[in-house]
């Protein structure tokens, strides 16, 4: 059977030069970065060169990156660093409700420490309102942090106009970039971003690895307290074959940048249109104009079905995808970011998201787009709520008892 | 996660569908939850005829409406009243610990039916 | 010219069976445990039997091992994590003054959030008074967190009486197990340990991998804040390669434990015997009795002469060591382990750390310890503090001023 | 981290020693920080004949030394005092950031040299 990988925003597959690049680092050139003889020595320049790569990809300098274990460890390091350094100045943070775990979670626990949250609410679209945004500031406003590109539904927020009215208002901006990372240009410096945070598994690194840019000058409390690696900002000895591995591929990322978007684009407009125009009653979740998506990003709902099931079955015919249902989020609830535009509930439930990458083919589409109608409908026909007449029962009590700590 | 017999009774589900003048329906679970299960009788002399189902659920929603089915077919309501969700996550080889909770129910639904066939036939 | 590794405290290489069993996981079984699909499927089982083999080389059960990023992120996870859950009992925390950074350094972030850090001090040996210990325990008590064994000199501490006092007190054990692990046995449930942290680089695995031993219903806080891995415990998706490579590696260790603590510990007595007897003015660091220390672990100080510049020299014939100088320690005193340990200001600039592993031969330290003699000779006729006949300028201001937090 | 010119100064440093007869000793750093550079003179009709040292200290302070006494001979006293750490460091074609303050103190130990040297002449 043919195996079609469509969740790319979940993780990718190391490349074959990021792997071969790393190699060398296991076994032979081993040494601890900070060692002053041969064994350190040999490996020192090869972080600097991937500090080089990954600044390139970003557009700061190198002596602005700083290397990780992985993307919810930057934005950890992001918020609770920055609440740190500039809790005499205040303590009120402005976040969106569509963020990743790693934003929300922290800034939960921050609330428990006596910090405000806003969590600006999106429109249907998943979009927000900049005029909210600049209103949310007060003068206790310490940060505001806001993705650069959603996991789920792919929505690009305006990464841009933000920087400009956090530069207005000199409240620091950091940005989850971590789904942009390869698949849309990041200028960091254009953007007038403070702190943004990337991680190697989603652009064909190894897991392990990340990276967070910081600006010049900006003053952020350590996160992993220990050792004097990163200049005194980050424990823990380096993770060598990673981050030469991260270089490589913020490298390939770059120089191929346009290419991709294109390619993938191309595959996933097509799929797109070929799902919403032959399957009934499937929404389409996030902005309705596909420019406004990462290029690789296509999330549905198929209504009637629960998504875990129709992964299920997607899977006996070999296609890899994710869905937002409670039972794949890790949670009780089904995914935040369906809540947050208002997918009613049946539907987040049902959502599905394929996200794809440079390796996927044209052939692979058709295919999935001639077996997903019928797997599709027979689920359907499986289902209590499809052609139901009488009201489907909605709420339940106990769910939202035991449901966790992410705020809608 | 799933054992194979999960994976068995969820890609080849038993006796899906309606019953179109069955004689007990029971539902439980709800769409906040993601999974509901609704169960169709059809009971002639205390005894259970047929069954069938309809699942909207995970994979192990699916697989426990499936498998309680085959459980009840044949049986009376009394033998019928006794099955456990336990036993027909035993009858599949266990559960996931994060599905004995929600979508384990289909012994429950099973039950509100024939609970509806009483009330229907008590009268 | 050969290359002659003494410095596997530092870190080590990756062993070939480790690094063949990661290779499927970077560009084939490249998917995310936590997804649905084939993908996710083919390695969650990957991580599962990984968890065991690190489970049985510390002696306790699958389900509490968590697996982390690094040494370092597990005493910050062990220490703040058991701060945040343990803080309405108390705010007193015990350690000793010869921690790693990454223990010290964290405990000297809660002392600014109020709590307050007792660090116990050492004899000239390093060794720890256990009735001190024990008479440090107050009622506000949280937690005792004393190393397996010490990085720089080697020393091994009686974890199993201190758990049997942490016991006694019920308060909590955590200890750093990076140094101990592979090199001595590890049984955490004989030695009453709460919580243990070990360090995949240390022990033939890859850098950026590492794992807590949490004793079953230990609460502690989150560190590291986000989505729902390892059972809500850490976020970031997990790093699969280098998490299948700490199982291996944590295999053989177990596997050839005794086997290898006789062959290093062998090679390490040599190389002790031969320097102490053929070089004058060397102070051993470190408990005298070469049972209470790591099998692989020498320290001693070349007296007159700055460890960097030894380090240096001895680079130039293809050894590789560290030392406890201020200008490798990456702070500007020297090491405050040596400081701990009464060890005067120029000797512990002088000390030099020589660990081995099983990849030495006996070949090899005949080679060290004949072209060591001629360096140190050669690095002391230079010295203006060797035969000196009045006393050498001791203090200074400047570097006191900018010394940082690691306390003493 | 080292240049080539660093690393060849401090592998073969130049001028090692002391001076028996030395009309000029200077002494900077400490014990503390782990640099000590102790640097002998020679001066005859005001030019610096012999310039040697003993240095306890990291690669750049023993390449610094060895540097700052190629520098120094054949100078004046007077040309020798405008020398500076940072032309020392520069002459080595540069050296770490972290080593640029403590470690580079050699051109301060030939000043001290000169000025023990004025000291016992101008009686
Ligand atoms: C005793 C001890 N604890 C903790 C660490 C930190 O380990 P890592 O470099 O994996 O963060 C080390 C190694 O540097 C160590 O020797
Ligand atoms: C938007 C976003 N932020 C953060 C993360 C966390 O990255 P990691 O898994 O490397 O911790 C992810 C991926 O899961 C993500 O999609």
């Amino acid at each position: 059977m043919n195996k079609i990988y469509l969740d790319n925003n979940a993780t990718t597959a190391v490349k074959k030069e990021v792997l071969d690049a790393m190699l060398p680092y296991f076994c032979e050139q081993f040494g601890n970065p900070s060692s002053v003889h041969w064994a350190g020595r040999m490996v020192s320049g090869a972080i600097e060169k991937a500090r080089e790569q990954v600044a390139d990809l970003m557009n700061c300098s190198p002596a602005e990156v700083i290397f990780l274990s992985c993307g919810s460890e930057g934005d950890n390091h992001a918020i609770k660093g920055t609440a740190e350094a500039l809790k005499h100045k205040g303590n009120h943070i402005i976040t969106t409700a569509v963020e990743h775990p790693a934003v929300l979670e922290t800034c939960a626990a921050l609330e428990k420490d006596g910090f405000e949250v806003t969590y600006l609410k999106v429109d249907k679209d998943g979009m927000l309102d900049l005029q909210d945004l600049e209103s949310a500031i007060t003068d206790k406003t310490i940060l505001i942090s806001v993705m650069w590109a959603n996991n789920e539904m792919g929505n690009i927020y305006p990464i841009k106009e933000i920087g400009e009215i956090a530069k207005k208002h000199k409240v620091r901006f950091h940005t989850d970039a971590v789904q942009a990372a390869g698949k849309i240009p990041l200028d960091v410096r254009d953007a007038n971003v403070d702190i943004a945070v990337i991680s190697g598994h989603k652009i064909g690194a190894p897991k392990g690895v990340a990276a967070m840019y910081l600006k010049r000058g900006t003053k952020i409390g350590r996160f992993m307290h220990g050792g004097h690696q990163e200049r005194n900002r980050r424990a823990g000895t380096h993770n060598v074959p990673g981050i030469v591995g991260l270089g490589v591929a913020c490298e390939l990322a770059r120089t191929h940048l346009e290419e991709n978007y294109s390619y993938v684009r191309k595959l996933r407009d097509k799929l797109e249109q070929g799902i919403l125009s032959s399957i009934p009653e499937v929404k389409l979740n996030g902005h309705p104009n596909p420019d406004m998506r990462l290029p690789n990003t296509l999330n549905v709902s198929f209504n009637y079905i629960e998504g875990e099931s129709l992964l299920l079955f997607f899977d006996m015919k070999g296609i890899a995808a994710s869905s937002g249902s409670a039972c794949t989020s890790g949670s009780l609830e089904p995914s935040h970011v369906m809540g947050a535009m208002g997918v009613e509930i049946v539907l987040a439930h049902s959502s599905t998201r394929f996200s794809l990458g440079a390796d996927n083919t044209e052939e692979e589409i058709d295919f999935v787009l001639q077996e997903l109608p019928p797997i599709v409908q027979r689920l359907r026909e499986m289902s209590p709520l499809y052609n139901r007449t009488d009201p489907a029962p909605l709420t339940c009590d106990e769910c939202r008892m035991v449901t966790i700590t992410v705020p809608h | 996660m799933y054992t194979d017999k999960v994976m068995d009774h969820f890609s080849n589900p038993r006796n899906v569908g309606e019953i179109e003048n069955a004689n007990g329906v029971g539902e439980v679970g709800n769409a906040s939850c993601g999974d509901i299960m609704k169960i169709y009788l059809q009971v002639e002399d205390n005894i259970i005829k047929d069954v069938k189902f309809k699942t909207f659920g995970c994979g192990a929603a699916i697989a426990t409406s499936s498998m309680v089915t085959e459980m009840a077919i044949g049986k009376t309501i009394e033998e019928a009243l006794i099955l456990t969700n336990q036993a027909v996550a035993e009858a599949l080889d266990g559960l996931p610990p994060a599905k004995m909770h929600c979508s384990n129910l289909a012994a429950d639904a099973l039950h509100e039916a024939i609970k509806d066939y009483k009330e229907k036939h008590s009268a």
